[in-house]
């Protein structure tokens, strides 16, 4: 641990703490902005803000640091925040959480300038003409009691992002209590076609994967490294993975159209033709020669001429694959979402899986995944299956009410699902929203959210490591902006309209919190201790560990009803793919506005604070195209423009445009920068389960006529280096890694 | 034709002189005006730049020097000539050197003062430049002596101080006679302190002459230090293009050519503006001309040895910058720079320009642009091109506050100058009367010997 | 006795060649020709100095000493400097490394050798200095000028002797 | 006739001496004389000189307490910063105090905790920002290790606030000022005899003698990083 | 007297380094970045931004390459000219590199970069004067300078975001050089604990932020000097030498096995940070 010495984790009581977290001594500018101001001493200009009370870990200059939990994504890092002087200053990995160890990705600590964003949303806004109008959290309650009076449950929806916790337990009351169903969960990037493959071939949505122990990964578009899952969990075990054991490194196979950041780390980068995963997958199983049965017999029509002229991929590569997944077992083989995001993507996955079973991961290098024994705090799992029902409805105009939270329909619905117009058609919509975004904009109330360093709650991650846990978020700092409540505590408060009786013994939820964890002591492993103590003690640690539950593993992926469509055919008037590129950094778009986040370039094309258009340079060369041309990237759906960035990393009939940028809201970090290929979005959907295919828009592209000079940070010299040492590689066999320490 | 007619009145010289500190042409004000105006525009883009900080050079993080050092450069070198002029020839004797070595000096003196200039613009704090000089403080601290630049600093400030004094004790004599001729009223003033007291007694010739001489002798190889110094700030870093061992000499021919040909421009622009045509007569001009010429085959030379090493050498990354600059985005100004420096002074190879005063202007300013090229093409492909190719940037292009500054030195330039041409006189009196004397002793000894032989 | 002054214009330097050498001739009482005689000319004429013989010239005594000096306390100063306390290690060169200070002692030297020149030729040549008691603007012109100082006694011979040589104009101090 | 080298053997001896002064003051100017700073205006003139001076054998009404510097400011040996003491400090005594309770200065430290405010006080040793001073370390080094007496440790550098009311600077807290202490050879013995572990390893390369003397004296860090980063 | 200092340590004062001379003991702060391991995923240059109070200058700036990040990750691929970057890219984090014989360091005109005691290439911000020599004279570019006077930017640092700075980090205005300083406000602080209680930072005691960070643990960062440091067992297990400019193994005939190197070596700059080679499979 850095500064271990300074390192005091919380002791006192909850109250007394509170007490600390207010701001001290942070006078304007005075503190940390000096640089090279005055140049000699002062005497008696600035003032010394002292405390009134102080506690003993209280000592100006010294941080302290408290765990919490990340919000930034759902994979649940547990978080080690520096305090100074009431401030936070820097969040960075709790070593004692089994799933970032310590570690945390830049998405990750980017969570101080969620907090910190000037453009937050301050006040309880009321929409009057274009405008909102600052209102009262009370008259905030009633209006909303107002509007809910005399709506039948029917009539109410709620779309939100993936909860879990308490947090869920008491959005469920809530739901409940007004008598409706329509609780929509919504991601718009998430494995939901995944996780229904896995349910079908193992029992289990998500399974626990096991890179450290496989000796190949072979990745079907699963960016694990970059944005899937649980990307720093999944990082360090692939550093394991690589380094191996006994100098025989990982090797790391990666089958995708768009090179993600995991294909930029692969050995073997495949580019195949887009949506034909799934062919590969059972080409390889041909090749192997291990299935029998069925299987065989389904695979039988994958000869690898076949299978070549279908995805692109050369014969020796495919029988190099096999040749070294029959060798060094065990392996591992992912469904990702470049094979899940078509309309055929179940049987990708499906595909890809049972490649997973004939080679004999299954139960070694897949595992069983153990979850936290509470049911109700298991996160809700969003999909796009979601927006688009609450979308229909919304359509039909059924919703009198709507609220959201955590979500941004309006800007992450596909343009062919005319969301915003429908989304108008309600009623009354409320908003629970940090940031005006584009959804809190349409609103006609906004109520302001404490940052996820202001707040307090419980988190469950859907992907658990070594045991289960529930993590732990509480308040890094006092509230920043006096008039933002925790969603928490706006819950209970909404709760109360409805059911005062029962809820009337907590004060806020934070009582809410510490009774409901207080309650459940004995399963949370603090049987027989003091209720004080236990619970200061699990806010000390920021995670209460849990032997979990273990759902069993079964290996039951058929070849029944595995019907690979042939590649599809080239649209006339759209011919390419577009891949909507999902970066590790802005995912769906609902961290844009933090400005490390924009500037830190995008790990392959070195692109900042903008979008492009990745393109093939073979294709570019044919259409004409030089990086920093404006194209227009028109589908069926809609057009865009942004500018071109010559990419080797993508197939010659795909283009990309990474999400996350092009909004036109969320403040000054976010506003204006790039574009949204959500916008261009075709609504086509997955066969089995009904989940939009990502991958299935059709494009074409013409150019503007306009040049722009990409920004970015690599140089004149591109990806080149010129001949001189810079990043030196050498190949296996060259190289002794046995030697290493 | 001869450098000077022997059979000119010393009062006339007197007459002539101090003519031109009262009435120039029209064009002085002409001059004067868009020097002022020029060097207005440059306060405002400094005061912009102060405020806002460097970025506004539109300089970058590979790229962290621009036009300023560039430029500075080009100034420093403009200063050699006006040595070689009053310092060189004196001591090999080159009598015509006279009428021209004062003005030649005096440039000596305000290219160095605008060259510093720039060293203050392209500080990113101006407000600290303090901590730079040598000199006892509270933390106790010194500069950096093993820094280039701080030698630049010391070899720059013991040019200047050398050469202000130069000029004045030169000028001394010709102090005097202002004095003497000058109607009373502040100039008198001014010359009467400046003069000292100069009488011209016996005593004072003799050791102004030792003084002189000395002083000549001293500022010849500090001229070519200070060049040399500046070719360090290069040739001592480690980037590809400037680790260059012929660079000093390299430097300093490059410095009396772009001094050579200032002197051409200003050589016409005072015979005009003054009317001096009678002492700066068109076979000086032819001297100096050719002299140039000959400079010009030097630095011709040296830039060739410069890439033939870089060219023959193993040293990749050096030979990458070389052809960077040839063949990219730099291209045409290094090819500008080759054109200007080493195909336009052929010109001069031609008798009949060499006293074509159109042309000779023309070329002279063709001249000064190409040696200001080099300056540039000498900073900015190293900086494009350097040791690490992630950071290569082939793209920067100055701003136009970068471009305003490199235009106001010239006002700045121009504007010392033209008030120094005013105010003192700018051809040096006491030594035109005696070239005068010493071509009419010629003269006379020749004539009889001719009547001897008769 | 009181001394005064008298001051001779000639137009060309032969002239005033010959009234040096009758000057060096003849001997008058209350004027010494090496002492009292001051010989004021336009320009820097070799001859002058030759007429009036030899005299030591200091200058460049000056010269050596600054430049020595300036080279010498140049090289501790900074040497001096870089020891001091907070020296510190830079680029793996020594705190104190020969080649750039010898940089700075030669522009120190030749600074040194500048100023101290100058100095010297200041104080050589007795300046700044007030004007001398007898002078005209001719001399700045084309006229050479030979100023003696004499015995009250001996200024009509030396009246004489410069009339004698047709001198274009002849001033005289007041008597005191 | 070689009266002309008078002046240049004068010039010379000028010359030597003013650049032989100049070649030593590469030398930091260096003083430890008082420097005193101005008198700044507190909102509640805290008189040290009764909380630290010394006792009035005679009159215990009038002379000081002699409390320890680091009762109140507990921080400054814990933390780079020294701080202030929390109101809470001044309250834990003046609350039983009841002698001077009602003293126009205490009535009004007690409207400040009544209305829980902390006390807008001014900082008097405000070095500029890009300066870290290190408390802590200087108090280990002196106080803890080395043993001096807790008023003369911080009395190097704030003076003799024993004697003063309001605290006023008193040093310079210029730069060389501090470096002239460091570049003292200081013991690293304790005042027992005690040697004090690991004190001058790291100033081997500034001055060879002292890591072979390590155990009779160190000097302070020199490199800019120990106070600038 | 200092003359009398120079006289009296004119040994000390002419010593050279780093071959000369090892007067790193007890630390030498150094890395090791395996590239293998290295995903490129940004965490440590966004953490360093966090803790180092590194301005976001802003598309536009960005665009003039007048951008900040003291880490910036590269991305290269193979330069053999096939259709795909088949063997994926390689990634290199890129910071200053605290050479041991700086080039940066001599050219500095007043002293405001210096080699430290315990082997850091220091940055003294308030002595900069802004000549930018220093960064003129660095091979791998690695010092950034501020263009602008960020602190008082509202787009760079508006109020709210002013309270996450770092109070233990000076933060720059205008005209000022800065690079990465290996966290010198961490290892100061350890140093002070550790020298309070009469040791030696131990291994593991401190941190770099990017070391910190980094999912795949591809940094490690230590004391070279202490032979339980991990840097100093993969230096040696590499058989990288510090004060080298050749290695001994890239010497022998036989190519080495070693994936140990470090970057621009042949130009005396002696970096004090070594890189592993990124490994490519040969089998697929």
């Amino acid at each position: 641990m850095i500064d271990s010495g300074s390192v005091k984790q919380m002791a006192g009581h909850p109250f007394d703490r509170r007490d600390f977290l207010k701001v001290l001594g942070w006078s304007g500018a005075a503190v940390a902005l000096s640089g090279c101001g005055n140049t000699s001493v002062e005497d008696g200009r600035e003032t010394v803000v002292s405390y009134v009370e102080a506690n003993d870990y209280m000592v100006p200059g010294v941080g302290v640091y408290f765990n919490s939990t990340c919000a930034q994504c759902d994979a649940g890092c547990s978080i080690n925040g520096r305090v100074r002087e009431g401030r936070v200053l820097k969040l960075e990995g709790n070593p004692d959480s089994a799933i970032n160890k310590g570690r945390l990705c830049g998405l990750g600590q980017a969570g101080v300038q969620h907090h910190y964003n000037p453009d937050r949303v301050r006040e309880p806004l009321l929409r009057n003409g274009n405008k909102g109008e600052a209102i009262s959290w009370e008259k905030a309650y009633a209006l909303i009691a107002e509007k809910l009076a005399g709506v039948s449950g029917e009539e109410i929806a709620f779309l939100s992002g993936g909860v879990s916790g308490h947090l869920k337990v008491l959005l469920g009351n809530y739901l409940d209590s007004l008598g409706t169903k329509n609780h929509f969960v919504y991601e718009a990037i998430a494995p939901s076609v995944v996780r229904a493959a896995n349910l079908k071939a193992f029992g289990v949505e998500m399974p626990r994967y096991r890179f450290d122990k496989a000796q190949v990964v072979l990745s079907f578009g699963a960016d694990f490294l970059g944005s899937w899952v649980s990307p720093v969990h999944f990082s360090q075990q692939y550093a394991q993975f690589r380094k191996g054991v006994n100098g025989q490194r990982g090797v790391l196979i990666q089958v995708e159209s768009k090179m993600t950041l995991t294909g930029a780390n692969a050995d073997r980068w495949l580019a195949v033709k887009p949506g034909t995963e799934g062919v590969l997958a059972l080409g390889i199983i041909n090749a192997l020669g291990m299935a029998t049965g069925e299987v065989a017999e389904l695979v039988k029509g994958y000869d690898k001429a076949r299978v070549s002229r279908e995805t692109g991929v050369s014969t020796g590569q495919i029988d190099k694959i096999a040749a070294l997944l029959k060798l060094r077992s065990p392996s591992l083989v992912l469904a990702g979402n470049a094979a899940e995001g078509y309309a055929h993507g179940s049987q990708n996955a499906a595909a890809i899986n049972l490649l997973n079973q004939v080679l004999g991961n299954v139960g070694k290098t897949i595992e069983a995944p153990v979850s936290v024994p509470f049911p109700q705090m298991v996160p809700s799992k969003g999909n796009t299956v979601a927006l688009k029902n609450m979308n229909d409805g919304l359509a039909a105009g059924k919703y009198k009410v709507v609220f959201n939270f955590a979500a941004n329909p309006v800007f992450t619905a596909p343009g062919a699902f005319k969301f915003k117009d429908n989304f108008a058609k309600a009623g009354f919509k409320v908003a629970f929203a940090h940031y005006l975004d584009e959804t809190a904009l349409q609103a006609d109330l906004v109520l302001p959210l404490d940052s996820a360093l202001e707040d307090w709650g419980t988190q469950v991650p859907e992907y658990m490591t070594e045991g289960a846990q529930i993590n732990i978020q509480q308040p890094l700092m006092e509230r920043l902006h006096a008039n933002t409540r925790g969603m928490g505590d706006i819950l209970l408060g909404l709760i109360k309209q409805k059911k005062a009786d029962e809820y009337k013994g907590f004060e806020d939820y934070y009582a809410y919190l510490r009774g409901a964890v207080l309650q459940n002591k004995g399963a949370l492993g603090g049987g027989g201790v003091e209720d004080d103590t236990f619970w200061n003690d699990t806010l000390t640690q920021g995670i209460v560990k849990l032997a979990g539950t273990t759902t069993s593993l079964a290996a039951h992926a058929s070849a029944a009803g595995l019907v690979l469509p042939a590649a599809a055919e080239a649209d006339e008037h759209f011919p390419l793919h577009l891949i909507p590129g999902v970066t590790a950094s802005l995912r769906d778009g609902r961290h844009t506005n933090q400005p490390w986040l924009q500037e830190s370039p995008d790990p392959l094309t070195t692109i900042v604070w903008d979008s492009w258009v990745e393109i093939h340079p073979k294709k570019a060369a044919e259409l004409g195209i030089v990086e920093g041309d404006i194209v227009q990237v028109t589908s069926k759906t809609g057009s865009v423009k942004a500018q071109v960035y010559l990419f080797p990393g993508i197939h010659p009939e795909a283009i990309s445009i990474p999400v996350g940028r092009g909004h036109d809201a969320m403040g000054r970090y976010a506003k204006g920068y790039g574009v949204n290929p959500f916008q261009i979005m075709d609504a086509v959907f997955e066969a089995a389960t009904g989940e939009l295919a990502m991958h299935e828009t059709r494009v074409k592209i013409s150019k503007t006529g306009q040049r722009v000079l990409v920004v970015k940070d690599e140089g004149s010299a591109g990806a080149l280096q010129m001949g001189r040492k810079i990043a030196g590689r050498v190949s296996t066999d060259q190289v002794d890694l046995s030697k290493e320490v | 034709m001869k450098d000077i007619r022997e059979d000119i009145a010393w009062a006339k010289i007197n007459q002539d002189v101090m003519k031109s500190l009262e009435n120039p042409r029209k064009l002085y004000w002409v001059i004067l005006f868009l020097a002022l105006a020029a060097f207005g525009f440059g306060v405002g883009c400094e005061i912009y730049q102060y405020r806002t900080g460097m970025g506004v050079e539109n300089v970058n993080n590979p790229q962290v020097w621009g036009l300023y050092i560039a430029t500075f450069i080009f100034w420093i070198g403009m200063s050699h000539s006006g040595t070689l002029l009053s310092a060189i020839l004196h001591l090999m004797h080159a009598d015509w050197r006279k009428p021209i070595y004062r003005f030649a000096e005096a440039m000596t003196t305000f290219s160095l003062m605008t060259a510093g200039l720039f060293v203050m613009v392209h500080i990113g704090r101006l407000w600290q430049f303090y901590y730079s000089l040598p000199y006892p403080n509270d933390r106790g601290i010194w500069p950096n002596f093993q820094s280039p630049l701080l030698w630049d600093a010391m070899a720059i400030f013991t040019y200047l101080s050398s050469s202000v004094l130069f000029l004045f004790v030169g000028m001394i004599p010709d102090l005097a006679i202002a004095r003497d001729n000058m109607q009373p009223g502040w100039r008198q003033k001014l010359y009467t302190l400046l003069a000292l007291g100069w009488e011209g007694t016996d005593r004072q010739w003799r050791n102004f002459r030792v003084t002189y001489l000395t002083i000549a002798c001293f500022l010849i190889p500090l001229a070519v230090s200070v060049h040399s110094i500046v070719a360090s700030d290069f040739a001592m870093s480690q980037q590809p293009g400037w680790h260059v061992t012929s660079f000093p000499p390299y430097f300093v021919a490059g410095a009396l050519y772009s001094g050579c040909a200032a002197i051409i421009t200003l050589f016409i622009i005072l015979r005009y503006v003054f009317r001096f045509e009678t002492y700066m007569t068109l076979p000086i001009l032819k001297k100096i001309v050719r002299l140039t010429f000959a400079i010009a085959m030097v630095w011709t030379y040296l830039n060739a040895v410069e890439f033939a090493a870089v060219w023959y050498s193993h040293d990749e990354a050096s030979k990458a910058v070389l052809i960077q600059k040839m063949t990219g985005t730099y291209a045409p100004f290094w090819w500008g720079m080759i054109f200007c420096g080493s195909v336009v002074p052929l010109v001069f190879a031609f008798k009949r320009f060499q006293t074509n005063i159109p042309v000779l202007f023309a070329v002279s300013l063709l001249l000064n642009l190409g040696m200001w090229l080099e300056r540039w093409m000498i900073v900015a492909p190293t900086f494009s091109h350097g040791y690490y190719p992630w950071t290569w940037d082939h793209e920067q292009w100055p701003s136009l506050v970068a471009w305003g500054m490199v235009f106001a030195s010239f006002g700045w330039f121009t504007l010392l100058f033209m008030i120094f041409c005013k105010v003192f006189p700018s051809v040096s009196m006491y030594e035109v009367k005696e070239m005068v004397y010493h071509r009419t002793l010629h003269l006379k000894k020749s004539e009889n010997a001719e009547q001897g032989a008769h | 006795m009181s001394k005064r002054h008298l001051l001779a214009l000639y137009g060309n330097f032969e002239e005033a060649e010959a009234v040096v050498q009758e000057l060096r001739n003849a001997t008058i009482k209350g004027f010494d020709v090496n002492d009292d005689m001051i010989v004021k000319s336009p320009i820097e004429h070799p001859e002058v100095e030759r007429f009036l013989g030899d005299k030591p010239v200091y200058v460049q005594w000056f010269t050596l000493v600054g430049a020595l000096l300036g080279g010498i306390l140049g090289f501790s100063l900074i040497s001096g400097a870089q020891a001091n306390f907070y020296m510190q290690l830079k680029g793996g060169k020594p705190i104190v490394p020969f080649p750039p200070n010898f940089v700075l002692t030669y522009e120190m030297f030749i600074l040194g050798g500048v100023f101290i020149t100058i100095l010297g030729f200041l104080i050589c040549a007795g300046l700044p200095a007030k004007r001398s008691p007898l002078y005209s603007t001719k001399v700045s012109v084309d006229n050479i000028a030979i100023l003696v100082e004499a015995d009250e006694s001996a200024i009509s011979e030396l009246k004489a002797i410069f009339t004698k040589h047709k001198a274009l104009e002849i001033q005289e101090e007041a008597g005191k | 006739m070689y009266r002309f080298l008078r002046f240049p053997i004068l010039l010379v001896g000028l010359f030597l001496a003013a650049s032989s002064f100049a070649a030593n003051s590469s030398q930091p100017a260096l003083t430890t004389e008082d420097s005193l700073g101005p008198q700044v205006q507190q909102p509640i003139e805290f008189p040290h000189n009764r909380h630290a001076g010394l006792k009035d054998a005679s009159d215990p009404a009038k002379g000081g307490m002699e409390i320890n510097c680091q009762y109140c400011h507990t921080y400054a040996r814990r933390s780079a910063v020294a701080g202030i003491p929390p109101l809470q400090k001044c309250i834990g005594c003046h609350q039983n105090i009841e002698s001077v309770r009602n003293k126009p200065r205490i009535v009004e430290l007690f409207k400040y905790w009544d209305a829980k405010k902390a006390v807008p006080w001014k900082k008097v040793h405000d070095l500029p920002d890009f300066v870290r001073f290190n408390h802590e370390r200087h108090i280990k080094r002196f106080v803890e290790q080395q043993d001096r007496p807790v008023q003369e440790a911080c009395g190097y550098c704030h003076g003799d606030v024993k004697e003063m009311t309001v605290a006023r600077r008193q040093k310079s807290l210029a730069m060389g000022w501090c470096a002239s202490c460091h570049e003292k050879d200081h013991p690293v013995v304790a005042e027992g005899g005690t040697p004090i572990a690991g004190q001058a390893y790291w100033y081997s390369f500034q001055k060879p003698a002292a890591a072979v003397d390590a155990n009779t004296k160190a000097r302070g860090p020199n490199d800019c990083w120990q106070c600038h980063k | 007297m200092s003359v009398s200092n120079l006289l009296e340590n004119w040994a000390q004062v002419r010593h050279e380094h780093p071959n000369n001379d090892k007067p790193h003991d007890p630390y030498k702060w150094a890395m090791a970045i395996d590239l293998d391991a290295c995903t490129g995923c940004n965490a440590c240059s966004i953490a360093c931004y966090a803790e180092n109070n590194i301005p976001v200058v802003g598309k536009e700036r960005f665009q003039h390459g007048q951008q900040m990040h003291w880490m910036r990750v590269e991305r290269y691929w193979d330069e053999d000219g096939r259709e795909f970057p088949d063997q994926g890219f390689q990634f290199l984090p890129m910071m200053c590199q605290q050479c041991e014989a700086a080039p940066c360091e001599t050219v500095c005109p007043v002293a405001a970069t210096n080699h430290t005691a315990d082997g850091l290439n220091s940055q003294i911000y308030n002595r900069c004067i802004g000549s930018r020599y220093c960064s003129a004279n660095c091979p791998f570019k690695v010092r950034y300078f501020n263009w602008y006077d960020y602190p008082t930017d509202e787009m760079v640092w508006p109020a709210e975001m002013q309270q996450q700075m770092n109070p233990d980090v000076s933060v720059r205005s205008k005209g000022v050089m800065e690079k990465c300083t290996f966290c010198v406000q961490r290892l100061s602080a350890a140093k002070v604990k550790a020298k309070g209680e009469g040791r030696i930072v131990a291994e593991g005691e401190v941190q770099t932020a990017c070391q910190q960070a980094c999912p795949t643990s591809a940094i490690s960062f230590g004391n070279l000097v202490n032979p339980d440091s991990r840097v100093h067992k993969q230096w040696a297990a590499q058989q990288v030498e510090l004060d080298k400019d050749k290695q001994a193994k890239n010497e022998e005939e036989e190519a080495s096995e070693l994936r140990g190197y470090r970057i621009l070596e042949e130009l005396r700059a002696y970096p004090s940070v070594m890189y592993l080679e990124r490994v490519r499979e040969s089998a697929v």
